[in-house]
């Protein structure tokens, strides 16, 4: 329970926190394909998304910087794409010598990194958006709602209610071996890298057996009141004609997006 | 193990009208072929407050997984006059109500609602029914408030009280609690204590607290290696020091 | 908070969307074939138990150990979820791990999430389960072994698959993200395989008849280990092979048609224009490099194994001793 | 939370010769910003054997993981002379053997042998010491027969005891108990209070148990809300019937 922390929701009473949870899934992954669509160098088309972005940020009440701050985690996998820079054929723009290497980067290379760039950075602040102004579980009926198997969704749900449990429990084994983790003056202290796998090993294969004993023990849990392999579930959503309209707006707004980066 | 064979130490009860729960020379062992249970018997009545104490190992969970059919032994289990049988098992969960000491095992739904919704769902009841149901069931463990909060924010003591509207919900006749004070600090406790004694239904609880025991359940009954070595009174049973000491127990 | 144990969550933006379409195909695919079996196979009980274990490998993940220099050693779980729980419900474990990282954490985007739970989860358990099943009859040693080496190649499977991926997506370099991903993963690889193999020697020790005859872990087909058979030799063949030959797969690219579907006309082809460890030399010095990494695990898991059964090996009477306290342990403490 | 001064209740105490711990004036809040210690002062002296009592939430484990540098907050934790810093870390470790409430977290090699030798294997003792030093703690908590067998399937006294033992292995100056008795059938928690009563260690004792308080701590120090509320002798503190009261707590 106190990894609270992984909750990404942010309680709020805005106009996003109330849409109904299929209208903003379906969005967001309506969104992010877009951008993937767009050509690269459609500066004008990005700016439009980006547009987008921000009054949805707004539209969630969490201010406009809020997304903005979280989506750095995407740009260590930038250094993948730096590659780009230099092979592509265009026009030289600088060079410069690395190590034994003449590097070139060209306008081509550019334009295509920044693009790339771009994509990400945009379409993990929608992800980001999402999980702030929806719960995880109504996320859940959500996927189930748009046809994802129910044996996944189930898995997830399942998955997300015993992530706190067991994150628990995983950092408390680590404080138990980090509290005995001592040293004695003048000795060599740590054990062989191979002893510290083991041990982390033994740790897993600990959990391994608790989480699956526990498992069993949920299935009493479930059978003691009624389950019998088939799972039940209340649809607690239902799409207003609200939820409509906004779909259908925010598609037409994509459209037009997409239009004009391949104008 | 060896089975040991007890003398029974009969104490003298109060007459009872109808019984909840019969259950005749019940025997059951693990597929690894150890024998948890030699014979077990007793009755519960319509309204009887019962707590079930016993070392670590005395079978006190494996007795309680028979009631509601979980696993299934050699004797009689009978719920209401009717017997546990494969076609009768969905009617008598419904009407016993187990709760398991871990409520992180109990609550394994995302929100409080769907997890004190499942019973009522897998009844097969109809939307209404089960948000009435639900609401009711939380408004007599005191957490209506907390109809759509996150389970995993919940403190133990709260989980705790979720866990057994968890069951309410399913308007149990009889209601089974395994360890329920377990790990609660002196006020939550309290608090199940008052909850435990305003519940206007039959209970057999399974516990290591004697303190509760002699708080809460005015009859008594103690199990060791598989089997009951005594039932009745609790105030005369806490009293017969060496049958206490004898069974692992200690007077509060 | 970032959680991933490796750099193969590939964020959205990264690849192009033919790419992210040919990946959701094949994953969905297989995701319904693992479905309706593990329906068959493991009954109603299956949803606590793959649920449960699915917050498991997350959890998991979060256990590392120190290796040197302030990095350490870390799991990704794909061969160890399906070791034991089988094939099938392995992979819907780990695309459940997969799916929860993407949409509550952002590790890893959503368009791409069907490459994702390619490489690290569908691939990771093919590999991981069928080359273990191929050896599930015998001694634990040799089940310890391969296991090791199957949790090794699994994390370079996904490796590699992701630079394929990136390269036909026209997002970097065929010659430098090749060698660079299977680097980097080759070390990673370590980790998991060391935290696998204490793992599986951890549970069968304590609960052997959850790798038993008749456990999930025995039950998969003969097929999987040529499947696992198959992917391990392509990573094997194919890592060298794409960093000493990039044409040759730029012409087996070329007709298999992916070339035209992906993004943006120049694409992957001037891959090797830059001068950067273009040298077959190079890539096969780092191919000897991952050779011997290979069989150094082999020989150290099997120095291990032996030596923990000699150390296991007690003069007979309180053999039988222990072994008479254990079951009676057993019996007493199974009701947790 | 809204910090609340809670006056200080001051019970004369016995004179002390040398401290195994002093705090002084500690605070912590936790990374979400909840702060869980409002300047904490006390001192151990050598031989003391005292309670930590609370209700749940009091800081009770947070005050305990400051006492080996697994949480770091500011002000002065000072281990026999020692200061607690960044240098000292690992031979401050090697003194202050912490025991969790949950032995199941405390011990996750397969057999008890290995869990007991970690300490002293990552200390970096030569093979013979390390061996020495498993067969005595062993000895110290009556164990020594389950040298060999898996920890996994002890029960919970059992597994309490192996707890003590892994952390006696790398002879502590002083025992850091955070709620052993939770969980212990009457028979297990009296052995584990004779154990404690044994040991030669200077300890400190996290508890919800009144009544082991009563028996075995000569003296007790309340926790609530981060701040340390009473500090005193137990049969002076538990006489105060509106102190505990006050502070969610009970007379045994
Ligand atoms: N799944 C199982 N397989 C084999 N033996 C078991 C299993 N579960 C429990 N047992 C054994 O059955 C006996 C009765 O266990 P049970 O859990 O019913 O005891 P209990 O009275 O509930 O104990 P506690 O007070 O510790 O909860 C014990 O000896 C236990 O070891
Ligand atoms: N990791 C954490 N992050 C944020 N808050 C925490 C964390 N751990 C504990 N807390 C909070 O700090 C306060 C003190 O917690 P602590 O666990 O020290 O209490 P305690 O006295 O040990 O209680 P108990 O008797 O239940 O064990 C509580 O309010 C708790 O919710
Ligand atoms: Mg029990
Ligand atoms: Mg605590």
């Amino acid at each position: 329970m106190h990894f609270d922390a992984f909750d990404r929701y942010h309680e709020k009473a805005s106009f996003l926190h109330r849409l109904d949870p299929r209208v903003k899934a379906l969005v967001t992954v309506i969104y992010i394909v877009s951008n993937a669509l767009l050509p690269d160098g459609a500066w004008l088309a990005f700016v439009g998304a980006w547009i987008f972005l921000i009054a949805a940020n707004l539209l969630s009440q969490l201010g406009t910087g809020y997304t903005f701050k979280r989506s750095i985690i995407a740009l260590p996998f930038a250094l993948i794409a730096i590659t780009v820079l230099f092979s592509m054929p265009g026009k030289p723009l600088s060079s410069f010598f690395f190590l034994a290497w003449n590097f070139t980067i060209t306008d081509m290379g550019l334009l295509r990194f920044v693009s790339i760039l771009i994509r990400s950075w945009l379409s993990v602040q929608m992800a980001i958006l999402l999980v702030a102004v929806t719960r995880f579980p109504d996320l859940i009926h959500a996927l189930e709602h748009l046809r994802v198997p129910a044996i996944l969704t189930t898995i997830i749900a399942f998955l997300y209610r015993y992530l706190f449990v067991l994150t628990d429990e995983v950092f408390r084994l680590l404080r138990a071996r980090e509290s005995r983790s001592a040293a004695e003056a003048g000795n060599r202290s740590g054990g062989g890298v191979l002893w510290r796998a083991k041990v982390a090993g033994n740790m897993a294969g600990q959990l391994f057996l608790r989480s699956y004993e526990r498992s069993d023990r949920i299935y009493n849990a479930m059978l003691s009141r009624g389950y019998s392999g088939h799972l039940y579930t209340l649809n607690p959503h239902e799409m207003k004609p609200g939820d409509y309209y906004v779909t259908a707006f925010a598609i037409a707004v994509i459209f037009i997006v997409q239009l004009i980066g391949r104008l | 193990m060896m089975p040991v064979t007890h003398e029974m130490n009969n104490f003298e009860m109060p007459e009872c009208d109808g019984d909840v729960l019969t259950v005749k020379d019940l025997h059951f062992s693990y597929p690894d072929g150890h024998a948890a249970l030699h014979g077990v018997s007793f009755n519960l009545c319509s309204g009887d407050k019962v707590a079930l104490v016993g070392p670590n190992g005395a079978g006190k969970s494996t007795l309680m997984l028979h009631l509601n059919g979980i696993l299934g032994g050699h004797g009689e289990v009978e719920v209401a006059g009717k017997c546990l049988t494969r076609d009768n098992l969905p009617a008598i969960r419904a009407m016993v109500g187990l709760v398991f000491q871990n409520p992180d095992d109990q609550l394994f739904s995302p929100t409080v609602f769907e997890d004190v919704a499942f019973g009522p769902l897998h009844m097969g009841l109809p939307e209404a029914d089960v948000c009435a149901r639900v609401n009711a069931a939380l408004e007599a463990v005191r957490m209506s408030a907390y109809r759509d909060r996150l389970s995993h924010h919940l403190s133990v003591g709260e989980k705790k009280r979720i866990a057994i509207a968890t069951v309410l919900s399913m308007n149990p006749s009889l209601l089974i609690l395994d360890e329920p004070s377990a790990g609660l600090d002196p006020r939550a406790r309290r608090t199940l204590i008052n909850l435990l004694r305003e519940l206007p239904i039959t209970m057999l609880v399974s516990t290591h607290d004697m303190k509760l025991v002699e708080e809460l359940f005015p009859r008594t009954i103690i199990m060791d290696e598989g089997q009951i070595v005594a039932d009745g009174l609790t105030h005369e049973i806490l009293e017969d020091e060496k049958l206490l000491t004898a069974h692992g127990l200690e007077k509060p | 908070m970032h959680f991933s144990p490796t750099p193969l969550h590939i964020p959205d933006g990264f690849l192009s969307i033919a790419i992210s379409a040919v990946c959701w195909a094949i994953t969905i695919v297989t995701l319904g074939f693992a479905i309706s079996k593990t329906n068959k196979a493991l009954g109603e009980k299956q949803i606590p138990l793959m649920g449960v274990m699915a917050a498991f490998v997350f959890a998991a993940q979060m256990i590392n150990f120190p290796v040197a220099g302030g990095t350490s050693g870390h799991l990704l779980g794909g061969a160890l979820a399906s070791i034991v729980l089988g094939p099938w419900a392995g992979m819907l474990v780990m695309t459940a791990v997969i799916a929860v990282q993407a949409l509550l954490f952002q590790d890893g985007g959503l368009l791409v999430m069907g490459a994702n739970i390619l490489n690290m989860g569908l691939v990771t358990a093919a590999i991981g389960y069928g080359l273990y099943r191929g050896v599930v009859s015998q001694s634990k040693t040799v089940k310890l072994g391969v296991a090791g080496v199957a949790a090794w190649l699994s994390v370079m499977a996904g490796a590699l698959l992701t630079a394929l991926q990136l390269w036909l997506s026209g997002t970097s370099q065929l010659t430098i993200v090749i060698p660079a991903m299977l680097g980097v993963h080759a070390l990673i690889g370590l980790g998991e395989a060391f935290i696998t193999v204490a793992a599986l020697s951890f549970i069968l020790q304590t609960r052997p008849d959850l790798l038993g005859e008749d456990s999930e872990s025995a039950k998969g087909g003969r097929g999987w280990v040529v499947a696992g058979g198959v992917i391990a030799l392509a990573v094997v063949l194919l890592s060298p092979l794409a960093s000493t030959d990039p044409d040759g797969l730029n012409h087996v690219a070329m007709d298999l048609g992916f070339f035209q579907t992906a993004q943006s006309g120049v694409g992957p082809l001037a891959g090797y224009a830059v001068p950067f460890l273009n040298s077959a030399i190079a890539s096969k010095i780092a191919a000897g490099i991952l050779g011997v990494i290979v069989a150094g695990i082999v020989a150290l898991l099997v120095g291990r194994g032996l030596k923990s059964q000699i150390a296991n090996r007690k003069p007979p009477v309180s053999n039988l001793q222990s072994s008479i306290a254990n079951r009676k342990s057993k019996i007493v403490n199974q009701k947790s």
